[in-house]
């Protein structure tokens, strides 16, 4: 939490960089080996993510006819590099966010989209008809989870009186933990994650049975190596938020370790426990369901902060 | 979507390297938006010319290339082709030869239709069930192996019998399987009938009326779905179904759920005619005698396979080998039933119906001989790949 | 239920068009119709309920030339072909059989009456080169795109394509 | 109507030993019946051919060097044999059977399947055909 580290070393390795990176195939690993348990599979070994990497970078790429050259190699850079950069405003790992300003909450839930912007573009691209139609379902799903995913991050935010990531995560281990105080918003957080990084129930952007690999169909190689570490390190990250925000802060290493693990133990349970929603079921459930969840909470939020001073009980949760 | 030129139409085209079905078919969905407008297949992608291979080989060769016809129903294949053969030949198989033939096939059929359970919920994105029944499947998979020796193709029949016996020690272990199955899938039936994310995938998606079965001649779990009452087993009863009856599974919605609810109800059925079958199995012989020449004549040889009525038709001139075999297995009557229901539904569960009707390329398909033995003419991989480069010129 | 009453009562329903009768199993009956009436017939078997077309079958009978070696081959050019169109009801098939001279391999298409029909008759298009007037697809359906025109592969004449090159 | 009916199937399966095995690596029994490699007793063989006669995919291959004296050697093509016991069937001398072991059939060429049974001298006979007396070869069983 104190620790200090120059800017450049912060950038490359630490908390930035390599080490995200590896983070991020880590996690990788572990979702898929808790979903092949779940599913009483063995799963794959701690290598495979790595290996898989390893072997797309050093494919050929090959640029499909019909693409704008340019946006089709640039976009997976900027998908990579939105993530890295938002990982520098979250506490990763329990450190202190790299750089912190007043209401980076806001550009980071930002960055963290921008991933799923660059999928829709890099779908919309190529002539394929796999990605067009992926595309649209990956364009189609942002705007349904977003707003409840915000609003989901806003309660604790609220709660707090600051918009600021890393005031949020020190305020939160000090508080009673949001998760409780909050439930409605955890589960919105947790599930908006999901629709997010397009995991199972949420899939059906990328369903491989139906429409191949989505948006990414065309691309092999090193972009697709690039837009799949990206969502690895999303995965870190957004764990990370959720854990710091619902579940009381990370204050150090083993503490992101534990929390972001159970989370993750959550989140692949959910992954095998659902069959794939159509598209149109997703977007439903979100408006209907998650959307409502979300707002009545952040009013309780509100209402809570408005008399909190009358009642001092409330004003630790909110 | 302004990479599309022609603004009327958004074909998308699946296949014949499909993202789903493991085998090759081509399907051409016209959509708007998400909603399929027209639907058209091309099939023939494996086509081995099989029919005209049999008129080379022996009868009892081809029982074997029969057997190979389909992958996941071979055991109804071979039964179909031996009972044409034997009622060709006018030889009686011995009851105990019968009823172990129907007892593969019932295995056969809880194998079969435990896989398209898998399959259909894979496609419906549902992996874990996929993986679980799976894994459930391989008991009886396991089983077959036990008692034939093989996995697939487990070649038990012969022209006149059978080859394999069942004794103590197999009719214990496949009793006990079955008990383990039945507890498996009546938990099944409870996940696709009471889950509401799986039903939401299957209920009231690609209903087929009853009107709309007969007219398209649907046949098999698919057709009995819409409450089509046809069943060879019971119909016509072969092997040793006369003695050993099964009850016909119907329902009348007719959407994926139903098709669900028949195959998983036709499970039942099977754990309990291969119950009997074990406990009452008659004695006698295996095998009977068959001439190596069989005699000229036509017959019609239909058995119920898991998907549904399997048509042989043989005709022999005299010899050994026969004049012409026809086959026409049941995804052959089905896929109309496809075409026609996919249309107003969404892309998104053209899978779900395409799995809908357990589908399966090499029963439609059947070319290409790949010549062995003493005039044989074995590729080399220089000449695969020549071949490769001269074709994608 | 008597598999004997259920025969006569589908041979009853196509009487008009019949020319002969046979029957090869206990529980099938063989009519034999004019290709011109088949499609009544047809229509007739459907209507009535009696059963589902099951199949149809192709066959090919060609006439054999003896050549000066005294060697049997089958003659390309004269021969029959005969389609089967197999209707199952119960226990119980009847079959329509018609007979096509390979100079005029041409029938009425049922497709418009039974849809089922339509991938049957394109196989016996493609394998045995009858035309079916009125299909409403003549794609090819089981052989590959390149395929030669004319060449039937499940007729006796066929022993395989000769290689290019 | 409920929410998640698997969930008693995946917390099981989280605590269950894995249904899935690493093969290459840990292999598992076959079972006594298996069918595996054709064996050939040259022994009581009678010389009918009607193996090599039925077999669907002409796996098998009888030369015959002395019918009296009989002396047969059986080329056994391992890897087009399909294990469908055939032959055991249409063998009526019992000589030709399936065991249970090898059924493994994985190499990067194709002569470790080509499997010669017989009496040594004969196989070597068949294998090296001296130039002159060359072996008296049955009709359905030429060499390549």
């Amino acid at each position: 939490m104190n620790l200090s580290l120059s800017p450049l070393v912060e950038l490359l390795f630490f908390p930035g960089g390599l080490v995200l990176l590896a983070s991020g195939l880590v996690y990788e690993f572990v979702d898929r080996k808790l979903v092949a348990r779940f599913q009483n599979r063995i799963g794959p070994r701690w290598f495979q993510p790595l290996a898989d990497v390893i072997k797309l970078l050093a494919k050929e790429e090959v640029i499909p006819a019909g693409v704008v050259k340019g946006l089709f190699i640039f976009l997976p850079i900027v998908a990579l590099t939105s993530i890295l950069t938002a990982a520098l405003y979250v506490p990763m790992f329990g450190l202190k966010p790299a750089f912190s300003f007043p209401g980076d909450l806001v550009v980071t839930v930002y960055l963290l989209s921008l991933m799923t912007l660059c999928i829709g573009l890099a779908g919309a691209n190529t002539e394929d008809r796999f990605s067009l139609v992926g595309a649209t379902r990956a364009l189609t799903q942002m705007f349904s989870y977003e707003a409840p995913f915000l609003l989901a991050l806003l309660g604790p935010a609220i709660a707090l009186g600051t918009w600021n990531i890393g005031q949020i995560n020190s305020a939160a281990g000090n508080n009673l933990w949001f998760i409780i105080a909050q439930p409605f918003g955890f589960i919105a957080a947790v599930i908006g994650l999901m629709g997010k990084l397009e995991l199972p129930p949420f899939d059906a952007p990328e369903a491989e049975t139906e429409i191949v690999a989505g948006a990414l169909t065309e691309y092999s190689g090193r972009g697709l190596a690039l837009f799949r570490i990206g969502r690895d390190v999303e995965l870190v990250i957004g764990l990370t938020l959720i854990a710091s925000f619902y579940l009381g802060g990370l204050a150090n290493p083993l503490d992101f370790l534990w929390k972001t693990l159970i989370l993750l133990l959550v989140t692949a349970a959910l992954q095998s426990l659902f069959a794939r929603l159509r598209i149109d079921q997703t977007v439903g459930l979100w408006w209907r369901i998650g959307s409502i969840m979300v707002l009545l909470q952040l009013l309780a939020v509100v209402v809570g902060r408005l008399i909190a001073p009358l009642i001092p009980f409330l004003s630790s949760g909110g | 979507m302004g990479a599309e030129k022609k603004p009327e139409k958004f074909v998308v085209s699946i296949g014949p390297q499909h993202p789903a079905l493991k085998e090759p078919g081509h399907f051409e969905f016209a959509v708007e938006g998400e909603i399929v407008t027209s639907a058209t297949a091309r099939l023939g992608f494996v086509h081995r010319g099989m029919e005209k291979g049999t008129e080379s080989r022996t009868w009892v060769q081809n029982l074997y290339l029969m057997e190979r016809v389909c992958g996941i129903c071979s055991a109804v294949h071979a039964m179909a082709y031996a009972q044409g053969v034997e009622k060709l030949a006018k030889v009686e198989v011995p009851p105990r030869a019968r009823a172990i033939r129907q007892l593969i096939a019932e295995l056969e059929r809880i194998h079969s239709h435990l896989l398209w359970l898998g399959v259909a919920a894979h496609e419906g994105g549902f992996d874990t069930l996929f993986m679980l029944s799976w894994r459930d499947r391989e008991t009886v998979m396991d089983l077959l192996e036990a008692i034939t020796g093989n996995r697939v193709n487990y070649s038990a029949n012969v022209l006149g019998g059978v080859k394999i016996d069942i004794d103590e020690v197999k009719s214990a272990a496949i009793l006990k399987g079955m008990d383990f199955l039945e507890e498996r899938t009546r938990h099944y039936m409870k996940v696709v009938t009471e889950d509401e994310t799986f039903l939401g995938r299957t209920r009231k998606i690609g209903t087929m009326t009853l009107e709309q079965a007969l007219r398209l001649g649907s046949v098999g779990p698919t057709g009995r779905a819409s409450g089509v009452p046809y069943d060879v087993r019971v119909d016509a009863p072969y092997a040793a179904y006369q003695d050993f009856p099964v009850n016909i599974v119907t329902d009348t919605a007719g959407d994926l759920e139903a098709r669900f609810v028949v195959r998983i109800k036709e499970l039942y059925e099977s754990y309990r005619v291969i119950r009997e079958l074990v406990d009452h199995m008659p004695a006698g012989e295996l095998t009977t005698r068959i001439p190596r020449r069989i005699q000229e004549g036509e017959v019609v040889s239909r058995v119920e396979a898991p998907r549904g009525e399997l048509f042989y038709f043989l005709k022999s001139n005299g010899t050994d080998m026969p004049e012409r075999i026809k086959v026409r297995t049941p995804s052959l009557c089905n896929w109309g039933s496809i075409l026609a229901t996919a249309v107003g539904h969404r892309l998104a569960d053209m899978p779900m119906i395409l799995a809908g009707i357990d589908p399966c390329f090499s029963c439609n398909d059947r070319m290409i001989l790949v010549k062995r033995g003493n005039d044989q003419t074995v590729w080399t991989w220089e000449d695969l790949r020549r071949y490769g480069i001269e074709y994608y010129k | 239920m008597d598999i004997d009453q259920k025969l006569q009562a589908g041979a009853e329903i196509v009487k008009e068009w019949v020319i002969s009768t046979s029957n090869p199993e206990v529980n099938r009956v063989d009519l034999v119709v004019a290709p011109e009436n088949l499609k009544k017939a047809v229509a007739a078997m459907l209507d009535s309920q009696w059963g589902y077309l099951s199949a149809i079958t192709g066959l090919d009978h060609p006439e054999y030339l003896t050549d000066e070696t005294g060697v049997k081959k089958v003659d390309p050019d004269r021969g029959n072909l005969e389609l089967l169109y197999h209707f199952s009801g119960g226990a119980a098939v009847l079959t329509l059989r018609v007979t096509l001279p390979y100079s005029e391999a041409v029938i009425d298409s049922i497709c418009d009456i039974d849809m089922a029909a339509q991938l049957y008759e394109r196989e016996a298009a493609e394998l045995f080169g009858i035309e079916f007037r009125g299909a409403p697809s003549t794609d090819h359906l089981v052989l590959p795109d390149d395929w030669p025109v004319g060449v039937y592969p499940l007729r006796k004449a066929f022993t395989g394509l000769k290689k290019e090159s | 109507m409920t929410i998640g009916s698997m969930l008693g199937d995946i917390v099981n399966s989280f605590f269950k030993r894995p249904a899935t095995g690493r093969y290459p690596f840990v292999r598992t029994e076959a079972p006594e019946d298996l069918r595996g490699k054709v064996v050939w007793n040259p022994e009581t063989c009678t010389g009918c051919g009607l193996c090599v006669k039925d077999c669907p995919s002409q796996a098998l291959e009888l030369f015959t060097l002395d019918k009296a004296a009989k002396r047969y050697v059986m080329l056994y093509h391992m890897d087009c044999c399909t294990y469908c016991a055939q032959c055991e069937v249409s063998c009526r001398s019992k000589s030709i059977y399936l065991t249970n072991d090898e059924w493994e059939l994985a190499s990067t060429s194709r002569t470790p399947f080509e499997v010669y049974y017989g009496r040594e001298e004969d196989v070597q006979k068949v294998l090296e055909p001296e130039p002159q007396g060359e072996p008296d070869l049955s009709p359905e069983s030429k060499t390549e």
